[in-house]
């Protein structure tokens, strides 16, 4: 063994072995103070409890939750049916069946949506549909709750029954 | 009848007699036996689901979460859920399994905390088995439940569980040694094996308080020791859930996998009770050396509700290790064993040894 | 018996054999449906061998059927994790090929929206790293500190996880009126708690014990098998894209490219957590200076890319990303091939695995950061 | 270094290569499979290009050949060729493996024999990657039909 000051200090590497275990219980205890700390804090548990405070909870307006096509109070609409959506979209989950409207006054055959199917199991909620939409018709709402027991339950129809295509919408 | 919270020993002699008057004597110790076996049953049973459910409580607020809130006020109830469902389920035996050792280290496994807890003092005179190897005999039994755990991996057929399996046998068969030699740290001072000797001979102040520092090294080095033993985390190599899927249960399903989890409960609350036992006083309230007034305030709280305050002490102190650390590799557990505790504790043996007889303990 | 019976009986004595595990496809720890066949010797590691493919969805192939804009939302299932910055290297893409000049500020939210994104695909690494090692805890912290972020996110860009924020040309909504101020708040918040993930983790003796030395790729492996991002830096592999080749605002923010010598676990995983500070720095720097102007500039309805190659690579949380479009003029690509990170760096995993044991492997994975749907595509 | 000396040292090594038209963003070099082995070996060992980074590996049918395309970089110069090999032959193609110079290549070459059917020759473990070994034809080639997985929009 060499006589030098730190073989004298480090006695068949007896201070290394030392400094380890002291380093090694320092290290450990530290992240038990993190952990401790929590335990300590009850008030910054994180957890939302969910079906309980659906009252509160409130999606970010611009959260894109489904398509829908944007009622008034007098269920009119301002879809066109020009299927710019349909050729959007990514995965074909929206699908416009257009029948033709022939103005009483003018005699002219207009395009009119007959029904407008949204297939919800499709959607990849990328938002193209609403970009592309030239009239503002459609619009992603906040819902989140899509789950069913019944898959054809997601094939949804988006036109309310009787609804009209709102004047003036070219 | 005469029921003493602080002294059970006359309530069950007064049964014991009891038992004698109605029944003929070998009839009587039968009796003797179903009740007491029936009592631990309940006893088992409501300690694991009553563990299970603070071992989620305290690791979710370790985790800033609020863990199972929904059976049950604050999910009390989750566990018993979990049970039930437990029990309904399929026992899946795998395919080219062992099926007898299959089933049998399912039985191993629980049977060995069964008897462990046995011998362990829960308050004056509420002791099943008081002989004078009782600390012998915890360790002995309670190191049975490897056996389980091997038998599990060899027959499931399945080399994850086989991994496992090793891993635990090489795994108890060092860390046994620490969790003995830590022990007779203090059975150095006590100088009897049985336990309630040991916690008799802490009457005055318990012995991580009289016996000076070694005693302390004793106690962490137990806690670690034991901590490995019964195959927690930081040292749940054995189940090592991102290394080998589940480990030696990895195949076992329903009730035989509830065995498995109970089995895991009850050897952590043995520790904590040996531990306590040993190191804290057992059911021995705090006294400090002549305050009286304070003292006696002490000795008011029923030995029962000090005996489980300590023991939830222990317990909520190797939760908190298994919710801090990351799993130990099974060479670094090795050389954590037999280069670090192993000479320590031998050291730390030779230093009470010395504490003893210079009388430098209280 | 005889001497000659006792020779043949140790003859006899079966020798130690190599066997093989199946880990995965469902495993806790290969994240995702990744299948390695591991040839083992006790629990030293002789061989692994990726068997890939359980998810893949053929993007290439959908992307020669679909439309420029329609390309972009498929990147984001490609690697999650860093959704905005695939989006961002596809649209990058597209309008090189178009000559598009984009505005300022749509390069400034782009970077900012890319570095939150490396951010919380770094903090959700940092938990899962945390819990493959046996540390579950950390996966709570790493997620509570992620959902910030995905707060930010969708409150601006309208989704948590699969933005599609980004569409030729721009984004897609100018940013939200609190983004700034959110952004803030959390920059703040999480400067104090990155300084806990090093106390619960870096620090660990357990932890340094399981990581340093583990996982050993040298330099001229990392290159040669084309890892990159924080692994490849960690064996000293200069390839940050962000430096190398700026795009977005990359080019007007200082930072510093993490580069560690080591090469092993411990490395790769103090190279993300620097990274994280890093990427806090980059924000700090934008976020009072978004210039004003247009969220996205005008392009077509239907975008038509000149004949021709366009290569485009970014840095993605994982490493480079290259988008190769290769366009005849039509509304979509001819032929789209993104080069993902995750490909290349999981290539490298069997020459770091070799010799190592079952648990070493894990950290291996985990420092490297797999993210399944990434490699298959 | 620049895209000049780049074609000079290429054209010293391989004279009849072409090259791509100069408005594209890196400099394509197109070579004969027969040569691209040659190539690829000066580019990666002569201590004037050390193309050491293999980035980018990738095949695109043209309907009558395929190309497999190489992005090569430096680690040293930072300096990008594209090499592009035409292969002419669509029943059998092949072109010859370059994993061992660049390791990453393994697991590219797998991926463009699973996907395109072009056989690397002397690749240690050539089978298909992504998509189930029982698997019939090959999804990126343009000829390529699927009526039951490929929808029709």
């Amino acid at each position: 063994m060499s006589l030098s000051a730190d073989g004298i200090y480090n006695f068949m590497g007896l201070k290394n072995y030392i400094s380890d275990i002291y380093n090694g219980v320092k290290s450990l205890i530290t992240g038990m103070k993190v952990t401790g700390h929590y335990i300590t804090h009850p008030k910054e548990i994180v957890t939302q409890q969910y079906p309980e405070n659906r009252d509160t909870l409130k999606m970010f307006e611009r959260f894109r939750g489904e398509v829908v096509l944007i009622h008034d109070e007098n269920n009119l609409h301002k879809c066109t049916g020009c299927s710019a959506c349909e050729l959007a979209c990514p995965n074909g989950s929206i699908e416009i069946i257009s029948g033709k409207e022939i103005d009483p006054e003018t005699g002219k055959s207009t395009k009119i949506i007959d029904t407008f199917v949204y297939h919800l199991s499709m959607c990849t909620f990328c938002n193209l549909c609403i970009l592309s939409c030239p009239t503002d018709a459609i619009k992603m709402a906040q819902g989140f709750e899509h789950s069913v027991f019944d898959r054809s339950k997601l094939t949804k129809v988006l036109n309310k029954p009787g609804s009209k295509i709102m004047p003036g919408v070219k | 009848m005469n029921f003493n919270i602080y002294d059970f020993t006359e309530f069950v002699n007064s049964i014991k007699l009891w038992l004698n008057s109605v029944l003929p004597p070998a009839a009587a110790d039968i009796a003797g036996f179903v009740i007491i076996g029936i009592c631990f049953l309940t006893f088992i049973v409501i300690l694991g689901l009553s563990l299970v459910y603070i071992e989620r409580k305290v690791c979710a607020f370790f985790q800033q979460r609020l863990g199972p809130m929904r059976v049950g006020f604050w999910g009390t109830a989750q566990t018993i859920a979990d049970i039930i469902k437990l029990v309904f389920k399929e026992p899946l035996i795998s395919k080219g399994s062992d099926k007898f050792l299959f089933n049998l280290a399912a039985f191993i496994v629980i049977i060995a905390p069964f008897m462990a807890i046995a011998a362990i003092p829960f308050a004056k005179g509420l002791h099943v088995l008081d002989f004078d190897i009782g600390l012998f005999f915890i360790t002995a039994i309670s190191s049975i439940g490897v056996t389980g755990i091997l038998l599990a991996g060899w027959s499931s057929n399945n080399k994850y569980s086989l991994i496992g399996a090793m891993r635990s046998g090489a795994q108890i068969v060092s860390y046994e040694l620490s969790v003995i030699l830590s022990l007779l740290t203090i059975i150095v001072l006590t100088g009897s094996l049985q336990l309630s000797v040991i916690v008799e001979s802490q009457r005055d102040g318990w012995w991580i308080f009289k016996g000076n520092i070694p005693a302390i090294i004793a106690f962490f080095i137990f806690i670690i020791a034991s901590t490995a033993e019964s195959n927690r985390g930081p040292f749940d190599m054995a189940e090592a859930e991102s290394e080998l899927t589940a480990g030696f249960h990895t195949e076992y399903s329903g009730i035989k996998f509830a065995f498995f989890f109970l089995a895991e409960y009850i050897n952590l609350f043995i520790i904590a009770a040996v531990g306590a036992t040993v190191f804290f006083g057992g059911w021995m309230p705090l006294h400090i050396g002549n305050f009286e007034f304070f003292n006696n305030v002490m000795d008011f709280i029923p030995p029962i509700i000090w005996f489980f305050g300590k023991i939830a002490a222990i317990i909520f102190l190797i939760m908190w290790f298994k919710w801090t650390f990351p799993r130990l590799r099974i060479d670094q557990l090795l050389t954590l064993e037999w280069k670090y505790l192993l000479p320590i504790n031998l050291i730390n043996l030779l230093l009470m040894a010395l504490v003893a007889l210079s009388g430098w303990h209280l | 018996m005889t001497e000659q019976e006792l020779i043949t009986n140790i003859e006899t004595v079966p020798e130690t054999q190599e066997y093989f595990i199946n880990m995965g496809p469902q495993h806790p720890s290969t994240h995702g449906v990744l299948r390695l066949l591991l040839t083992l010797d006790g629990e030293i590691i002789k061989k692994v061998e990726p068997h890939l493919g359980y998810i893949h969805r053929s993007i290439e192939k959908m992307c020669e059927k679909d439309s420029y804009q329609q390309i972009v939302h498929l990147t984001d299932r490609m690697d999650y994790l860093s959704c905005h910055i695939n989006n961002e290297a596809v649209c990058l893409c597209v309008e090189n090929g178009l000559q598009l000049e984009i505005p300022e500020r749509v390069k400034v939210i782009r970077t900012i929206i890319s570095e939150l994104t490396r951010l919380s695909s770094h903090q959700l690494w940092w938990g899962v790293m945390g819990m493959d090692l046996g540390a579950i805890t950390t996966f709570l912290y790493g997620f509570r500190d992620r959902e910030l972020i995905t707060d930010i996110f969708e409150e601006t860009c309208g989704a948590r996880l699969t933005m599609n924020y980004n569409v030729p040309g721009g984004v897609m909504f100018d940013i939200h009126p609190n983004f700034q101020k959110r952004t803030k708040d959390f920059i703040t918040y999480f400067r104090k708690k990155l300084p806990e993930y090093d106390e619960l983790l870096t620090g660990n003796v357990i932890f340094t014990e399981r990581t340093k030395d583990i996982g050993y790729l040298s330099k001229e492996d990392a290159i040669s098998y084309g890892v990159t991002g924080p692994s490849g830096r960690a064996s000293g592999f200069a390839c940050d894209v962000r430096k190398r080749f700026p795009y977005s605002a990359y080019d007007r923010v200082e930072f510093k490219e993490i580069i560690y010598t080591e090469g092993d676990c411990f490395a790769r995983y103090k190279a993300r957590i620097d990274e994280m500070w890093e990427s806090m720095k980059i924000i700090e720097q934008l976020i009072d200076n978004i210039p004003e102007g247009e969220h996205k500039a005008k392009t077509k309805a239907v975008i038509k890319l000149p004949e021709g190659e366009y290569y485009q690579r970014v840095e993605t949380a994982r490493g480079e990303l290259g988008v190769y479009i290769v366009s005849d003029n039509k509304k979509s690509p001819y032929r789209v091939k993104f080069r993902s990170p995750g490909f290349s760096n999981l290539s490298a995993l069997d020459t770091m695995a070799r010799g190592n044991k079952i648990a070493d492997l894990v950290a291996t994975m985990s420092t490297l950061d797999l993210v399944i749907p990434d490699i298959d595509r | 270094m620049d895209n000049e000396k780049l074609k000079n040292i290429v054209t010293s090594v391989i004279p009849e290569c072409e090259f791509s038209p100069d408005e594209s963003q890196f400099l394509n070099v197109i070579v004969k499979p027969e040569d691209f082995r040659k190539l690829a070996e000066f580019l990666r060992y002569d201590p004037e290009t050390q193309m050491d980074y293999l980035f980018c590996m990738t095949a695109i049918d043209w309907n009558t050949h395929f190309f497999t395309i190489y992005h090569l970089t430096s680690s040293v110069t930072n300096f990008t060729v594209v090499i592009k090999v035409k292969i002419t032959d669509r029943e059998t193609p092949n072109i010859d493996t370059v994993c061992d110079i660049w390791k990453t290549a393994e697991f590219h070459e797998r991926e463009v024999y699973d996907l395109f059917g072009i056989k690397f020759n002397n690749h240690p473990d050539l089978r298909r990657i992504l998509l189930e070994d029982d698997w019939v034809g090959y999804p990126l080639r343009k000829d390529y039909k699927d009526e039951v997985n490929i929808v029709e929009l």
